[in-house]
C-alpha cells in the first residue's frame, strides 16, 4: 500500500463514521476500526522491508515552486511511530465504543479521531518538512476539536483553546524554523537535511533555527515551561486523553527531535537546551504528579515527566542515549495508555476521578486493579517490567553525563526524578485500589465489561512480555528505529542484569526513596498545598484574556466610528506622504510665461476667497457663489463647456440640497472644542497649502512631453466630425469614460430610488408620518405669478436645451449640459406648480428614461461591432435634407442622446424620490396649477 | 472707442460684483443674501456678454443664457425654501 | 479586434438596465438573468484567461482610436485572472443572496450587482489611468447601493461613513491623475510607463508627488494603514453577501497597485526608485498587526471578519512591497486565496448571525441555532482558511509569502509579524468559534423562535454557495502546483513590462473597407512610431503650453524585453 | 493669474478639508462639494492656463487651450454630482432612521438591536 | 448636427423647435389665453419700455443722490379688475419694472396686488396711475 | 459712416449699461432696508445688462455680419425672470420679517397670500426662526 494511501486512509475514512452513525454505534466503531486496521495492515506490509533496513518512499509533486511535495518515507522510526499511532488507535476505538455515553455524538467523535490519526501518521511519515508542518498544524486543529468535544464543559472549551494556543504558537515558530532549516540545507526533504549536519551546524542561522524548531517541539511535547497546557487538555473524554496525551500528539515533539537528531544534535547548544529542558521537565512533572488528586491529572503530569525523560535522552546526543529513548518511547506508550484507560474505567464506574474519594477498589474491581497495578509498577520501574528496563538504561546514560563540568549533577537530578516517579506510581496503586472499601463512592464501582478492559489488558500484557523478553519482543524494532534516528546501524542490547553498575544503585535508591516519600505523602501534601506557586492555568488565562482585552480596547479606540478623525488622518497622511515624496525628488525650474492678472480675475478670486471663508461660517448661499465664480473662471480661461456644466450642476445640486435640508437639522451645533478645531485647521491648512503649491508648481512648469491632446485637436474635425474638441473627446475619443460616467449617474438614481423605497417601508416611515415642519411656513404654496412666468419660460428653456444638445458637437454644449438644462427647466415647472400636478401631466417614466439612455449609449457602442469595429467606434456622414444644407450626422450623436436621456432621468428620479418623501411627510397634493386663482370666483359667479 | 467703453463696462460690472459679494458676506438677512446672489449672477451675465464682445466670439452667449436660467431657478429655489421649506410640493 | 475583451463590461452594463426596466416585477426572471449573466461572465473570463496564457497581452482600442489617444483595454494574464476570480466570487454571492433571500430585502439588488461587476471588470481591464478612475467610481457607487441594501439605521450611518471616506479617496485620485497628466502629458498607462522611464532625473519631484498620491488612493481601496479605517464598520454593517463580494473590492486596490507600480513606477525607474516599496512595507506590516489585533479583540462576528480582511490585506501588501517576481507570485496566490476565504467567512458569518436572532453577531453566548453543526463546520473551515492554517490554501499562501521575503533586509520583522499575526488571528477565531458554537445557552421555553428577519427561501442554496467557495479553496490547495506554475508565467509577463507596453504600442485600429463612411481612426498614426502620430497627419494646432520636446511614444522605444537591465544601464 | 488660481484652489481645499472634519452630515457634504470644486479647477489647471482660446476648432485659429483636462473635468463633475446626490439621500435616510445627523458613530451603542 | 453654416438651417430648425416645443409643453399651460388686438400690444410694450428707461433714471437718481433719511417708502394695495392670471402677471411684472414700484404679493383671492413704493409721498396717486396707465390697457389686450 | 455711428452707439450702450449695472449694485449697499434695496438691482441691473446686450447685438450685426438672436433671448428671459425674482424675495422678506398689521388691507375678505395660513393644518408648530442658509 502506498504510503500516501496509508496517510490518506484516516482522512478519507473520517467521513464514514459521521455518515454511518445512523446505522448505529457499533457500525460506526466498526467502520472506524476497519479504516485504522486497513492503514495498519498497509503499514505492516512494509514492515519486513523496513526492518531489513530499506526505506520506502512515495512522492507526488504538489507545490514545486516552494519545494513542497507530498513526499513520504518510511524507515524504522516512522514504522515505530506509525505502528504506535495506528495500533493504539485501534485499541482506543474499541475502548471509546464502550466509554462514551449514549448522549455523546459518537460519529463526530470517531470522525475527529480519524482526522487526528491521519494527521499524526502524516507527521511521522513525512519526508518533506513543509508537509510535516502541515500535518503538525493539523494535529493542533484536530486535537482542538477532540479536547473541546464535551463543548458544554467550560474546562473543555478552555482546555481546547489553551492547547490550540500553545501548540499553535509552537507550530508557527516551527514554520519559521523549518523554512530557515530548509534554506540552510538547500532542501526541505528530510532525507537530504539529515545528511547536511555539518553545513547546518556551521551556519550562523543554526541557533535561530534550532530555537524555533525546539519551541515547536517543546510546546507540543509539553516540556517545561510549556507543560501547563497538558493537564487542562484532560477535560477531554478519557479515550482522547489516552490517545493524544500518552501515545501520540505529545510524542510528535519527541518524534521531530528524534527525526532531526542527526542534523541538529551533537552541539553544546543542543545538549544544554534539550537535555536540560528534558531533565527539568522530568523532575517537575513528577513532583506535580505526586500531589495531583485527579487521577487523570496525575497521569497527565506523569506523562509530562516521562516526555521530559525522553527529551533528556535525545538531548544527550549520544547514540546509546538515542537507543534508550526509542526503547522508552515504546514502553511508555504501552503502560501509559493502559493506565489512562484504567483511570477512565474508574471514572466511568465510580463517577469520580478524585483520589481523595477513592481507595479500596481492589476488591470491587479486581480486573482493573490488576491491570492498573502492573502498568503502574512498570511506570515505577520495578523489575522485570519493561519500564524497569528503560529506566535502568536511562540512569546509566545519566550517570555518564557531565553537565557544566559537574559529573554528578545530572545523575542526581535524574535519580530524583525517578524517585518521584516511583512515588506517584505507587500512589496510584495504594491510594486508589488498596486500603479499606469506602462507603461513600459517588457510585459503587465494579469491573466494566470485557469490551472496556480488553484494550488496557492487552497493553498490560505487552508490558509484561516486553519486560520478560525484551530482545525478541522489541530489539528488532528498537534497532530499526534507533538506526533511523542516528542514521547509523544500531544494535541494542537489553538485559535485566548488567552487574553492579551505578545505574543499579541509583535505581534502588529511587525505589526506596519513592516508597519513603509516599509514606509521608500526607505531610508533604500539606506543605505542597500551602506553598504559594504560580498557577499556570490562571496565568495563561489572564495572559490571553488580558491580550484580548488590550486588543479590544486598542481596536475600539482606533476604530471607534469617529469619521472625523479617520478623515483627519487621511488628509494628514496624504499631505505628509505627498510632501515626503516630493522632497525626495529634484525639480528643475524653467522660466515659463505666466498669464497676466486682470481686474475680473481679481474680482473672481476675491469672491472665491471671501465666499469660501464665509462658508466656514456656514452660509449655504455662498456655496453657490463659489460655484458661480468657478464657472466664471472656466469661461475666462477658455473652457465654455466646463462653465456651462458647472453652473447647471450647481443649481441642480442646490435644489437637491434644499430638498434634503428641509428634513435635516438646519443648524449645526458647535461641538468640537478649541483644540479639536485647531487640529482640524492645521490639517486642513496643510492640505490646502500642499494642493495650492502643487498646482502652482504644475502650472508654472513646462510639459516635458507632447501631450496626447495635440492629436485630439488635430483629429477632432477630420476624424471625429466635430469642432468642439471637448465634446468630441467626450463622445468619441474618450466616449468610454463618458459611458462609465452616465452609468454612474444611472446607478446613483437607482440607489436613491431603492433607498427611498426602503425608507418608506422602514422605521423612517413612522417618523415621516409624524413629521412637523420645523419652520414657519408662508401661505401660497404655488404662487400664481411664478406659474404664469414658468409657462412662458419653459418652452424657451427646453428650446435652449435641445439647441445646446444639437450643436454640442461643434459648439459648447452636448448631451450632458442639455440634459441638465432640460432637467432644470422641468425643475422650474415642478417648483412652480408642485410635484403632483406636474407629474400628472408627465407621461415619462424616469426609470425608463435612465434605462433607455444607458441602453442607447451601450447599443450605439455595440453597433460598431456589426461594422467589424471596436466598441464605441463612431461613424459619421453627410446628409442633405430639404431646406437644410448639408449636415453631418454622427453616431456619436446617438451616443450623446443616451447621455442626454440618462442625465434627465437621473436628475429627475433623484428629485422625484425626495418629493415622495416629502409627500409621505404630510405634503398634500394639489389639483390646480396655482393656489390663488383670480378667475376662479368669476366662473362661479357666471354659473 | 469701443475698447475704452468695454474696459469701462468691465470695470463697472467687476466693481458691482465686489459690491454684491460684500452684501452676500455681510447680509442682514437671508433674503438680502439671496438678492445679492441673484444680482451677482446678472452682473456675471453682463461680464460674459462683454467678454464675448471683447473676443469677438459668440460662444459666450450660451453661457449667459444658461446662467440667466440657472440664476433664476436658484433664486426661486432659495426663496421657496425660506417660504415653505419644501421647494417642490 | 477581439470583441470578447469588452464583453465583461458590456454584458452587465446592458443587462442591468434591462433588469431594471423589463423585469422590475418578476423576481424569478431577475434572478435567472442575473445568474445567467454571471455564468456567462465566468465563461468569458475563463476563455480570456486561457487565451491570455497562450498569447501576449491583447489590446482593445475603444472607438477604434490609436493608443495612446483613445482608451485601451488590455487583457493580460493578470487582468484575466482577476476577471475569473471576480466572476467566481460573484456566482457564489448571487446564489447565496438568492438562497438567503437577501436579494429581496430591498430594491434593485441584481441590477446593482451587475453594475458592480461591470465596474470591477472595467477596472481590471482598462489600460488607461483616468478610465481606471471612472470604473472605480462605477464600482464604488454600485457598492454604496449594495452596502445600504435593506436599510436600517446602523447600516445607513456606516454607509455614510463609507461613502464620505471614499469620496475623499476619489478626490485624491483626481489630484493624483491631474498631476501625472500634467507631468507626463498622457493618460494611457503604457505610454505613461514609457514617459516615466524617460523622465529627466533632474525633474522628478512633481512626478513623485503624483505617484505618491496615487499609491494612497489604492491604499484606501486596499485598506492599508493608515487608510484602513473605513473597512471594519462597512464590512460589519453590509449585508452578508455584499460583504462577501467586497472581499474582491479591497483586491481592486491591490490589483491597481500591482499594475501601476510594476508597470509604471517599478523600483528600477530612476525617478521614483524604491521609494514606494520602502513606504509600502512598514505600512503593510502595521496593517497586518492592526488587523490581527482587531481579530483578537473583536466583539462581534462581522467586525472580526472585517479585521481578518485587514490582516489579509496586510499580508498581501507585504508581498506586493517586495516587487520581486517570487513575491508578486506569492501576492497573487494569496490574493486569490484571501478573496475566496474572506468571502466564505462573511457568508458563514451571515449564516450564523441571521440564525442567532437578537444576539446577532455579538460574540456572546446565545441559544443554539438551527443547523448548528453544519454552520459550525463551515465556520471552522472558514476560520482555518482565513487564519492561514493547514491544510487550506491560506497556509500555502503564507508559506509562499514567507519564502519570498526571506532575503528581504526586513525579513525578521516580516516573519515575526506574519507569524505572530497568525497566532493572534487563530486565537481570536478560536475564541469566537467556541463562544458561538460551543458556549450555547439553553433555549428558553418562552423565547420567541429564532426567526431570521426575512425568510430564507432556499437555505440549501445558501449553504451550497458557501460550500462551493470552500471547494474552490480546496481546489486552490490541491492544485497549488499548477496554479503557481501558471501564476509564475503571469508574474513573468508582468515583470517584463515591455510586453505590455509593446502590445499597446503595436495595436492597430481596424481598417475600413466595407463602406464609404468607414474610417480607421488614427490611421494617421500608421506612419510609424518613430514620429508623433499627431504630427504625421497635418501640422497640429498647438496646445497652449505644448513643447516640441518629444513625440508621443518615442520614449517607449527604449524598452526592450530586458528592460530592467537597460533601465539600470541608463541610470 | 496662476498665483490667484493656485491660492484659490488651496483655499478651497483647506476649507473643504476643514468642513469634512466636522461632526454633522451637512457640513461634511458641503465640504465635499468644496473639495470637488477644488479638484475640478486643479485638473483643469493641469493643462495650463490660456485666455480666449477655447478648444473649438475655428478657421484661422492656430492656438487652442488643452482640451483633454476639460473633458476630464466634465467627467469628474458628472460623477461627483451623482455621488453628492447619493450621499445627500443617505444622510437624509440615516437622519430619518436614527434621529441624529451626527456623522461619527462613536457614541455608546443603544441597547436595542438592529436588523441585520 | 447643424453644420457650421448656421443661418438657414438654424432658422428652419429654430422655427421647427418653436412649433414643436410649445405643443409638447401645452399640457403645462391649460386654458392658454387668446390675445386680441396686436396693435394694443405693441403700444403697451412701447409704453413699458419707455417707462422702464425712465424708471431706471429715477431710481438711479434716488440711489445715487438722495440721502437715506429722505427716502420715503410706502406700501400700496392695488385692487384689481383684471381676472386673467396671465394678465395679472403681466401687470405685476410691469409694476416691478417701472418707476419705483415693486409687486410684493397678491391677495389670497387674487383681487388685489401688494405693491411697494421706493419713494413716494402720494400712494393713492401711484395706485391710480397703475390702474389707468397699465391695467386699463391690459383689460383691452386680455378680453 | 455706418461703422462710426455703430461704434458710437455700441460704446454708448456699453457705458450706459455699465453705469446702470454699477448703480444697481451700489443701491444694494446703500439703501436702508431690504424692501428698498430690492428696487435697485431689479431695475437698474436688469437695464444695465440690457444695455450691454443691445450694444453687443449692434456690434455683431454691423461688424461681424452675424445676426445674433441670443441677446434677444437673454433679454426676454431676464425681463420675465426679474419681476418674479423680486416678487419672491419680497415674499420671503415679508414672511421672515414682515408684519401683516403694517400692510395696507387687501380691500377684500382675504389676507395677502403669503400670510394666509388657512391651508396649513391646524396645530402644526411654527417656531419663529427658520432655516439659516
Ligand atoms: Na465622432
Ligand atoms: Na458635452
Amino acid at each position: 500500500m502506498s504510503l500516501a494511501l496509508i496517510v490518506a486512509l484516516p482522512f478519507l475514512g473520517a467521513l464514514l463514521p459521521g455518515l454511518m452513525i445512523r446505522s448505529g454505534r457499533n457500525v460506526a466503531a466498526m467502520v472506524t476500526g476497519t479504516v485504522t486496521a486497513s492503514a495498519l495492515l498497509g503499514l505492516a506490509m512494509h514492515a519486513p522491508a523496513v526492518l531489513w533496513g530499506e526505506v520506502i518512499t512515495t512522492r507526488i509533486s504538489w507545490l514545486p515552486m516552494l519545494g513542497l511535495d507530498v513526499s513520504f518515507y518510511l524507515d524504522g522510526l516512522g514504522l515505530l511511530f506509525a505502528g504506535l499511532i495506528l495500533g493504539i488507535g485501534l485499541l482506543i476505538i474499541l475502548y471509546a465504543r464502550f466509554y462514551l455515553s449514549n448522549k455523546d455524538p459518537m460519529g463526530v467523535f470517531y470522525s475527529y479521531l480519524l482526522l487526528f490519526q491521519g494527521a499524526m501518521v502524516g507527521i511521522v511519515l513525512s519526508n518533506n518538512i513543509l508537509l510535516l508542518l502541515i500535518f503538525w498544524e493539523l494535529t493542533s486543529l484536530s486535537s482542538f476539536l477532540l479536547i473541546g468535544y464535551w463543548k458544554h464543559l467550560p474546562e473543555g472549551r478552555q482546555g481546547a483553546r489553551m492547547a490550540l494556543t500553545v501548540t499553535g504558537l509552537g507550530g508557527l515558530a516551527m514554520i519559521a524554523g523549518m523554512l530557515i532549516l530548509g534554506q540552510i540545507a538547500g532542501s526541505y526533504e528530510l532525507s537530504v537535511i539529515v545528511t547536511q549536519a555539518a553545513a547546518i551546524q556551521a551556519s550562523p542561522l543554526y541557533l535561530p533555527a534550532l530555537l524555533l524548531i525546539l519551541l515547536g517541539c517543546f510546546t507540543k511535547s509539553a516540556q517545561f515551561p510549556f507543560h501547563f497546557w497538558l493537564p487542562h487538555a484532560m477535560a477531554a473524554p478519557t479515550p482522547v486523553s489516552a490517545y493524544l496525551h500518552s501515545a501520540t500528539m505529545v510524542k510528535a515533539g519527541l518524534f521531530l527531535m528524534a527525526r532531526l537528531w542527526p542534523a541538529l544534535s551533537g552541539t553544546p547548544e543542543w545538549f544544554y537546551l534539550v537535555a536540560t529542558t528534558g531533565l527539568v521537565t522530568m523532575v517537575l512533572g513528577a513532583l506535580i504528579a505526586l500531589f495531583k488528586d485527579d487521577l487523570k491529572a496525575l497521569l497527565a503530569f506523569s506523562t509530562v515527566s516521562h516526555l521530559g525523560l525522553i527529551t533528556m535522552l535525545l538531548g544527550l546526543g549520544t547514540e546509546a542515549a538515542a537507543r534508550v529513548a526509542v526503547f522508552h518511547i515504546i514502553n511508555h506508550a504501552t503502560f501509559k495508555a493502559a493506565l489512562f484507560m484504567t483511570a477512565g474505567i474508574v471514572d466511568h464506574e465510580a463517577h469520580t476521578r478524585d483520589i481523595k474519594r477513592l481507595g479500596g477498589l481492589r476488591t470491587l474491581m479486581p480486573v482493573t486493579f490488576v491491570i492498573a497495578t502492573v502498568a503502574s509498577l512498570s511506570m515505577a520501574g520495578i523489575p522485570p517490567l519493561n519500564g524497569f528496563l528503560s529506566k535502568e538504561m536511562m540512569l546509566e546514560e545519566a550517570a555518564h553525563t557531565v553537565w557544566a563540568g559537574m559529573p554528578w549533577l545530572f545523575a542526581l537530578v535524574a535519580t530524583a526524578g525517578a524517585l518521584l516517579s516511583v512515588a506517584y506510581s505507587f500512589r496510584y496503586i495504594v491510594h486508589v485500589f488498596l486500603g479499606p472499601v469506602r462507603p461513600d463512592y459517588p457510585q459503587k464501582p465494579h469491573d466494566p465489561g470485557f469490551g472496556m478492559w480488553a484494550a488496557p489488558a492487552f497493553l498490560t500484557l505487552l508490558v509484561v512480555l516486553i519486560g520478560l523478553f525484551p530482545m525478541p519482543m522489541t530489539a528488532w524494532l528498537v534497532d530499526a528505529a534507533a538506526s533511523a534516528v542516528t542514521t547509523v546501524r544500531q544494535h541494542v542490547h537489553i538485559a535485566h542484569w548488567h552487574g553492579f553498575t551505578p545505574a543499579l544503585f541509583l535505581s534502588v535508591a529511587a525505589v526506596a526513596g519513592g516508597a519513603a516519600v509516599l509514606a509521608g505523602h500526607a505531610r508533604w501534601a500539606v506543605v505542597w498545598n500551602t506553598a504559594r506557586r504560580p498557577e499556570a492555568k490562571r496565568i495563561f488565562e489572564a495572559l490571553v484574556e488580558g491580550a484580548a482585552q488590550v486588543a479590544s480596547r486598542l481596536t475600539d479606540r482606533l476604530h471607534d466610528g469617529a469619521l472625523s478623525r479617520y478623515l483627519a488622518i487621511f488628509a494628514a497622511s496624504a499631505t505628509g506622504f505627498g510632501v515626503w515624496a516630493w522632497s525626495g525628488g529634484s525639480s528643475l525650474r524653467m522660466p515659463v510665461h505666466l498669464t497676466a492678472i486682470g481686474p475680473v480675475d481679481l474680482a473672481a478670486w476675491a469672491s472665491v476667497v471671501v465666499a469660501t471663508l464665509a462658508i466656514l461660517a456656514f452660509h449655504l448661499v455662498l456655496v453657490s457663489v463659489v460655484g458661480l465664480m468657478v464657472s466664471v473662471t472656466f469661461i475666462y480661461l477658455s473652457a465654455p463647456d466646463l462653465a456651462l456644466t458647472q453652473i447647471s450642476v450647481e443649481v441642480v445640486t442646490a435644489v437637491l440640497l434644499l430638498l434634503a435640508l428641509n428634513f435635516l437639522p438646519k443648524e449645526t451645533p458647535r461641538e468640537s472644542g478649541r483644540a479639536r478645531r485647531l487640529r482640524d485647521a492645521i490639517v486642513a491648512g496643510a492640505a490646502g497649502l500642499g494642493v495650492g503649491l502643487l498646482i502652482y508648481a504644475l502650472m508654472t512648469s513646462t510639459f516635458l512631453f507632447d501631450t496626447i491632446s495635440g492629436y485630439h485637436l488635430s483629429q477632432s474635425k477630420p476624424q471625429g466630425g466635430g469642432t468642439n474638441v471637448v465634446n468630441v473627446i467626450l463622445v468619441d475619443f474618450r466616449g468610454y469614460d463618458t459611458y462609465g460616467e452616465i452609468i454612474v449617474l444611472g446607478i446613483a438614481a437607482l440607489v436613491i430610488y431603492a433607498l427611498t423605497e426602503t425608507l418608506l417601508n422602514g422605521p423612517a416611515n413612522r417618523k415621516l408620518l409624524a413629521w412637523k415642519p420645523d419652520q414657519k411656513r408662508a401661505g401660497d404654496r404655488h404662487p400664481m405669478m411664478l406659474v404664469v412666468a414658468t409657462r412662458m419660460l419653459l418652452p424657451i428653456a427646453l428650446m435652449v436645451g435641445v439647441f445646446i444638445f444639437l450643436r454640442g458637437h461643434n459648439q459648447p454644449g452636448g448631451g450632458f449640459i442639455a440634459g441638465l438644462v432640460v432637467a432644470i427647466a422641468l425643475v422650474m415647472q415642478y417648483m412652480a406648480s408642485g410635484f403632483a400636478w406636474t407629474q400628472a401631466r408627465q407621461k415619462v417614466d424616469y426609470h425608463g428614461l435612465i434605462g433607455a439612455g444607458v441602453l442607447a449609449a451601450g447599443l450605439t457602442g455595440v453597433g460598431a461591432w456589426f461594422n467589424g469595429r471596436p466598441f464605441l467606434t463612431s461613424d459619421f456622414g453627410h446628409f442633405k435634407l430639404p431646406f437644410l444644407e448639408e449636415f453631418e450626422l454622427a453616431t456619436a450623436m446617438a451616443f450623446d442622446t443616451g447621455v442626454f436621456l440618462t442625465v434627465i432621468g437621473a436628475v429627475m428620479l433623484a428629485l422625484a424620490s425626495l418629493s415622495i418623501i416629502a409627500r409621505r411627510a404630510g405634503e398634500t397634493v394639489n389639483t390646480e396649477p396655482f393656489d390663488v386663482d383670480p378667475s376662479a370666483g368669476e366662473t362661479e359667479e357666471a354659473q | 472707442m469701443i475698447v475704452y467703453a468695454l474696459h469701462f463696462a468691465f470695470g463697472c460690472f467687476g466693481l458691482a460684483i465686489l459690491f454684491n459679494l460684500y452684501r452676500i458676506a455681510r447680509a442682514p438677512g437671508v433674503p438680502d443674501r439671496v438678492l445679492a446672489l441673484d444680482t451677482m449672477v446678472v452682473n456675471v451675465i453682463a461680464l460674459f456678454v462683454l467678454f464675448g464682445l471683447y473676443e469677438g466670439a459668440q460662444v459666450y452667449f450660451e453661457a449667459a443664457l444658461l446662467f440667466a436660467m440657472t440664476g433664476f431657478v436658484a433664486t426661486v429655489a432659495f426663496c421657496k425654501f425660506m417660504l415653505r421649506g419644501d421647494i417642490i410640493e | 479586434m477581439n470583441h470578447w475583451i469588452i464583453a465583461p463590461v458590456v454584458l452587465p452594463a446592458l443587462l442591468a438596465p434591462i433588469i431594471v426596466l423589463t423585469m422590475r416585477h418578476d423576481f424569478v426572471l431577475k434572478r435567472v438573468a442575473s445568474v445567467a449573466s454571471i455564468v456567462a461572465q465566468l465563461l468569458i473570463a475563463v476563455a480570456l484567461l486561457l487565451s491570455a496564457m497562450a498569447n501576449p497581452p491583447d489590446v482593445y482600442l475603444l472607438g477604434n482610436w490609436l493608443a495612446p489617444y483613445g482608451i485601451v483595454l488590455v487583457v493580460d494574464q493578470l487582468a484575466a485572472l482577476m476577471l475569473v476570480l471576480t466572476a467566481t466570487l460573484a456566482l457564489a454571492v448571487v446564489l447565496y443572496a438568492i438562497g438567503s433571500g437577501w436579494d429581496r430585502s430591498g430594491l434593485h439588488f441584481h441590477a446593482l450587482l451587475q453594475f458592480q461587476l461591470m465596474g470591477l471588470n472595467g477596472a481590471f481591464l482598462t489600460g488607461d489611468a483616468f478610465n481606471l478612475f471612472v470604473f472605480f467610481e462605477v464600482l464604488l457607487i454600485a457598492s454604496y447601493g449594495l452596502m445600504i441594501h435593506g436599510g436600517g439605521k446602523k447600516r445607513l450611518r456606516a454607509g455614510i461613513q463609507y461613502v464620505a471616506y471614499n469620496l475623499a479617496g476619489s478626490t485624491l485620485f483626481l489630484f493624483a491623475l491631474a498631476t501625472l497628466y500634467s507631468v507626463t502629458g498622457t493618460l494611457n498607462m503604457a505610454d505613461m510607463a514609457a514617459k516615466v522611464a524617460a523622465m529627466p532625473p533632474a525633474d522628478t519631484a512633481l512626478l513623485r508627488a503624483g505617484a505618491a498620491l496615487l499609491i494612497l488612493v489604492f491604499a484606501v481601496k486596499g485598506a492599508l494603514v493608515p487608510l484602513q479605517f473605513w473597512l471594519p464598520d462597512t464590512y460589519e454593517n453590509a449585508p452578508g453577501p455584499v460583504a462577501a463580494l467586497f472581499a474582491v473590492m479591497t483586491k481592486v486596490g491591490a490589483y491597481a497597485m500591482i499594475r501601476m507600480y510594476v508597470l509604471v513606477f517599478p523600483p528600477q525607474v530612476a525617478a521614483t526608485g524604491g521609494f514606494f516599496a520602502d513606504a509600502l512595507l512598514p505600512a503593510a506590516l502595521v496593517t497586518l498587526a492592526i488587523g490581527s489585533v482587531g481579530v483578537l479583540g473583536a466583539r462581534s462576528l462581522g467586525r472580526l471578519a472585517g479585521f481578518t480582511a485587514i490582516a489579509s490585506m496586510g499580508t498581501l501588501f507585504v508581498a506586493v512591497s517586495q516587487f520581486t517576481p517570487a513575491a508578486t507570485l506569492a501576492a497573487l496566490y494569496y490574493l486569490v486565496h484571501s478573496t475566496l476565504a474572506g468571502a466564505v467567512l462573511f457568508l458563514v458569518a451571515d449564516l450564523t448571525l441571521r440564525r442567532r436572532g437578537l444576539a446577532g453577531g455579538r460574540l456572546e453566548p446565545a441559544p443554539a441555532i438551527p443547523a448548528q453543526g453544519l454552520v459550525a463546520a463551515l465556520f471552522f473551515a472558514a476560520a482555518i482558511a482565513t487564519a492561514g492554517m493547514p491544510p487550506l490554501s491560506g497556509f500555502l499562501g503564507k508559506l509562499l509569502v514567507l519564502d519570498a521575503t526571506r532575503d528581504a533586509p526586513a525579513a525578521p520583522w516580516i516573519w515575526s509579524i506574519i507569524l505572530i499575526g497568525s497566532l493572534l488571528t487563530m486565537v481570536g477565531l478560536a475564541r469566537a468559534g467556541s463562544t458561538l458554537f460551543w458556549k450555547t445557552l439553553p433555549t428558553p421555553e418562552d423565547a420567541p423562535p429564532n426567526q431570521p428577519p426575512f425568510p430564507a427561501p432556499a437555505p440549501a442554496l445558501a449553504f451550497t454557495a458557501t460550500a462551493g467557495l470552500l471547494a474552490m479553496l480546496v481546489a486552490l490547495t490541491v492544485l497549488a502546483g499548477p496554479v503557481t506554475a501558471a501564476l509564475a508565467q503571469t508574474v513573468d509577463a508582468l515583470h517584463h513590462r515591455s510586453n505590455y507596453v509593446t502590445a499597446v504600442q503595436m495595436a492597430r485600429p481596424v481598417e475600413g473597407a466595407d463602406d464609404g463612411h468607414g474610417q480607421a481612426h488614427g490611421a494617421a498614426g500608421e506612419a510609424g512610431l518613430s514620429t508623433a502620430p499627431a504630427k504625421a497627419a497635418k501640422p497640429p494646432p498647438k496646445t497652449g503650453a505644448q513643447t516640441d520636446a518629444a513625440p508621443a511614444f518615442s520614449a517607449s522605444l527604449s524598452f526592450d524585453p530586458a528592460d530592467r537591465d537597460l533601465a539600470h544601464a541608463g541610470q | 493669474m496662476e498665483i490667484l488660481l493656485a491660492s484659490a484652489v488651496g483655499l478651497l481645499t483647506a476649507a473643504g478639508t476643514y468642513l469634512i472634519l466636522r461632526l454633522r452630515t451637512f457640513p461634511v457634504i458641503v465640504g465635499l462639494s468644496l473639495l470637488s470644486y477644488a479638484v475640478n479647477v486643479f485638473i483643469f489647471a493641469s493643462g495650463r492656463l490660456t485666455i480666449g482660446h477655447p478648444p473649438i476648432i475655428t478657421k484661422g485659429a492656430i492656438e487652442y487651450t488643452d482640451p483633454l483636462p476639460q473633458a476630464l473635468v466634465l467627467t469628474a463633475i458628472v460623477i461627483s454630482f451623482g455621488m453628492t446626490a447619493v450621499i445627500v439621500m443617505m444622510s437624509l435616510g440615516a437622519f430619518l432612521e436614527s434621529g441624529t445627523d451626527r456623522i461619527d458613530t462613536d457614541e455608546p451603542e443603544t441597547p436595542e438591536g438592529d436588523a441585520p | 448636427m447643424l453644420a457650421n453654416d448656421f443661418s438657414r438651417g438654424g432658422l428652419v430648425f429654430g422655427l421647427f423647435l418653436g412649433i414643436v416645443i410649445p405643443i409638447l409643453t401645452a399640457a403645462y399651460w391649460p386654458d392658454r389665453p387668446k390675445l386680441s388686438n396686436p396693435l394694443k400690444i405693441v403700444e403697451y410694450i412701447g409704453i413699458v419700455i419707455y417707462d422702464i428707461v425712465m424708471a431706471n433714471i429715477t431710481v438711479a437718481g434716488i440711489v445715487l443722490f438722495k440721502r437715506v433719511e429722505d427716502i420715503h417708502p410706502a406700501w400700496i394695495a392695488v385692487p384689481l379688475d383684471l381676472r386673467s392670471p396671465e394678465a395679472i402677471t403681466v401687470l405685476a411684472g410691469t409694476i416691478t419694472m417701472t418707476p419705483g414700484t415693486l409687486t410684493a404679493d397678491l391677495s389670497d383671492d387674487g383681487h388685489a396686488l401688494l405693491v411697494h413704493c421706493l419713494h413716494t409721498d402720494d400712494p393713492d396717486g401711484v395706485r391710480d396711475e397703475i390702474k389707468s396707465r397699465y391695467e386699463r390697457r391690459l383689460m383691452e389686450i386680455f378680453p | 459712416m455706418l461703422h462710426l455711428i455703430a461704434e458710437i452707439l455700441v460704446s454708448a450702450f456699453l457705458v450706459i449699461g455699465g453705469v446702470f449695472g454699477l448703480v444697481g449694485s451700489y443701491g444694494l449697499l446703500k439703501l436702508p432696508d431690504p424692501m428698498t434695496r430690492l428696487h435697485a438691482p431689479t431695475k437698474a441691473t436688469t437695464l444695465g445688462v440690457g444695455g450691454v446686450l443691445i450694444g453687443s447685438m449692434i456690434y455683431f450685426a454691423i461688424f461681424k455680419d452675424e445676426l445674433s438672436y441670443h441677446e434677444l433671448l437673454i433679454t426676454l428671459f431676464l425681463f420675465i425672470a426679474a419681476p418674479i425674482t423680486a416678487n419672491f424675495i419680497a415674499k420671503a422678506h415679508l414672511h421672515r420679517f414682515g408684519d401683516p398689521a403694517k400692510l395696507p388691507p387687501t380691500g377684500g375678505p382675504k389676507q395677502w397670500a403669503g400670510f394666509d395660513y388657512s391651508a396649513e393644518e391646524p396645530g402644526s408648530s411654527h417656531p419663529d426662526r427658520g432655516a439659516e442658509l
